[in-house]
């Protein structure tokens, strides 16, 4: 089983050179922290930032610098502001190649949920639905199953959907999937620790199993 | 010469009424208009339309007028910071739509560029959806959003001139420049208010057409929400 | 009757303190002239200047500062550049006060045609399809007839149509006159030297004529 | 690192094949990729769709193109000082899309925001109509236009840095920014070339993430199409 922590480092080893990211919050924002050195990328935060830095020094803070998740960031040689107009329009427009968020729910054909509960409070789906309609490459971060034991990987979504047929990947504490075209879900990679009859049993959508699967290496 | 600079918040938001609809700047606490919401405070105007990507925290920014009942309606895309106005909307004393961030600040840019509708496919086969117009274009479904437009748009800037030009700083641009032309009705204030011609023509994020009052701000508070900072190594 | 040049001086009568303003190619532009001291507007220019200036002087003519008549000019204290989209989000957003340009024909409903004469070769609408589409607040320059003495203040225009029932307002080398909500031309003043029967016998549309039509004023 | 800066003009534009959909920044001459239209007048590549809002003259800018017979179709808001432009067309040799400036722009905003469709007032009721949907919103008729994209925007820019941020001068600036964001490929030249962390990145205008390929420009002429000047008073 992997930690968020572990997600993340699983994550960081997609991520390819030159690359534009958008990082949701949680899980996502880690991800920057094990990308390899040498591999360069730019991240976007859709309240108007190219080129997202590490978190400032005390002396550094700036309280008119902040990213997505209202934290005060610090900006890279490089980087550029813009309104949120242009932010989304770089998003919408497919500008940006990779977008990395968090997940309660995925279904086998590729449908999000990660926005709302019914019956609890509603803060707001924030960029969360023009990302998903609008990004080619979609990765997700998240939980193979609920604390009570249940699967969020679906044959179909039970919360309100953020997005349909969106997702391409998934990396959970459990395992590394595609979305299939056709759709189900592609088991790719083992959690260490994890085995394959444990994740049948933890996906409720349709899984796709090779003869190898292949434990994740870091 | 018509003057568009005004001594003060108070004056500049005085002739605000009730149940005008209103556009304010700001990313969570980042550039929103702190002047013009203390004094729409203390004018007490009830039954505002508040369009803002938040609702601020309960004890600043538009919390501060949520606490006072002056606001019927947010327009937002994300609220979860504040808890009265979780109160207030699970009591049913405050209406709210949500909609996706890239949708509010393309209907408010499309407002101010005089597009009354545009096609966009965040939302699609979601709540958001519901009610809307919907068209493939090349093989992917959209929405039919519409423009929207305030009687008031509350800006904060950086830098503003007396001609009504404005440069904000760092993530505090974010939905001011769209709202500064969306609004029927722009009332800016500035950190730092200069003479026309101080500004480079180039590095001005809102032109002044958009602009019809300006006032020099005072004690900006800028509060942090997240205050992340990289310890030394 | 009126030059070219009494025509831009009546016009700039019209002009409102505070105003801003965009000029069309032609007379339109020799109106920045005219405009009273005491009076403050400012000049758009499509291409993405608000704040035109006077031409500049042979020292600082720059390349990359023009109209939109392709014309060097210079920039005025307080002025703003922007793209082509965001001059046109101002024009078609409904923020610029008055657009004043020139005209082929003008229909008694207001309908204005100035941008092609099928059978020559055609240059193009540049921005004025945008600018009459958008804004509340047209003035019309032209020529009251051509030069074989047709009217060109018609019923219906028989050239192209540029815009729909847009122009409020008409100075031609005879006369001022509005375009009437409910249709027809409003006659409003009669250029020196001019007379009733003469603007009536250049008029082919429907011609309103009060009681009392006093000469202009400059 | 994937490095954007290419050596020169000719290397910048060596992949654009015949028959590509090319936007050129540039209102009349002024902020025109005059390297580019260089390098591809030399490279001779035929067949090519030109989006841009004039045509250049005889001789120089999109004319030069004209001149040998490169360019297939223009689209274009105002075409009208070109000879060889006027003999093409009139013989049928070349096609002409004209659509009003603002629809142009907006159409390329749209391209590079992915809104595929929108509704503007401007050319209801003209020949620019015919086709189209209209449809009326507040008492007003529209219609709806569609975005433009590209396969390869060449745009011109003042100072670029090796990230693809660039700064425009003037009214260089034009349609060069939306053409940046509506072209699959984005080839940027500029005057001053610098290291990226030397712009400031609240004065920047196109965000590097729309420029694939970034170069330092050579022997820029600059031509004026109306030289018009003050006589000392």
């Amino acid at each position: 089983m992997l930690d968020k922590i572990g997600i993340a480092k699983r994550i960081a080893k997609e991520i390819k050179d030159g690359s534009y990211i958008n990082l949701g919050i949680g899980i996502p924002t880690l991800v920057a922290n094990y990308i390899p050195e040498k591999i360069n990328v730019v991240l976007q935060s859709e309240n108007g930032l190219l080129g997202i830095g590490p978190f400032p020094s005390e002396e550094q803070v700036d309280a008119d610098l902040i990213n997505a998740g209202k934290q005060t960031v610090s900006m890279t040689p490089g980087s550029a502001l813009f309104s949120s107009a242009e932010s989304f329009a770089m998003i919408r427009g497919g500008h940006v190649d990779l977008t990395i968020l968090g997940a309660m729910e995925v279904s086998e054909n590729g449908d999000l949920a990660n926005w709302k509960i019914p019956g609890k409070m509603v803060k707001g789906m924030g960029g969360a639905m023009d990302l998903v309609a609008s990004a080619d490459n979609i990765i997700v971060a998240m939980q193979h199953t609920s604390r009570s034991g249940d699967s969020k990987l679906l044959k179909k979504c039970s919360l309100p959907i953020t997005g349909l047929s969106c997702v391409k990947k998934i990396v959970t504490n459990m395992a590394v999937l595609d979305i299939l075209p056709t759709g189900g879900f592609q088991l790719l990679e083992r959690a260490p620790g994890v085995s394959v009859d444990d994740i049948k049993a933890a996906t409720q959508g349709k899984l796709h199993v090779p003869d190898n699967v292949p434990e994740m290496t870091f | 010469m018509i003057d568009k600079v005004v001594d003060n918040a108070a004056t500049a938001i005085k002739d605000i009424h009730e149940n005008a609809v209103l556009m304010l700047g700001g990313f969570g606490l980042c550039g929103i208009p702190e002047n013009s919401i203390q004094a729409l405070l203390k004018q007490g105007t009830k039954g505002l339309t508040c369009i803002s990507n938040n609702a601020g925290v309960d004890d600043f920014g538009i919390g501060l007028l949520l606490k006072t009942r002056q606001v019927k309606k947010m327009i937002s895309s994300y609220v979860g910071e504040n808890a009265e106005f979780e109160r207030q909307l699970l009591a049913g004393e405050l209406e709210v739509d949500l909609l996706p961030q890239g949708t509010l600040a393309e209907r408010i840019r499309a407002g101010g560029a005089g597009i009354p509708a545009f096609y966009t496919p965040a939302g699609y086969g979601t709540e958001v959806a519901e009610g809307k117009e919907t068209r493939e274009f090349n093989g992917k479904m959209h929405l039919l959003e519409s423009w929207l437009l305030a009687d008031y748009s509350l800006v904060k800037a950086w830098k503003g001139d007396t001609e009504g030009n404005l440069i904000y700083k760092g993530t505090a641009r974010n939905f001011n420049p769209m709202m500064a032309a969306a609004g029927k009705i722009t009332i800016a204030e500035v950190e730092e208010l200069v003479p026309a011609g101080e500004l480079d023509p180039n590095t001005i994020h809102t032109p002044g057409i958009y602009v019809q009052r300006i006032f020099q701000g005072k004690a900006y508070e800028k509060r942090i929400e997240q205050r992340t900072v990289s310890s030394p190594s």
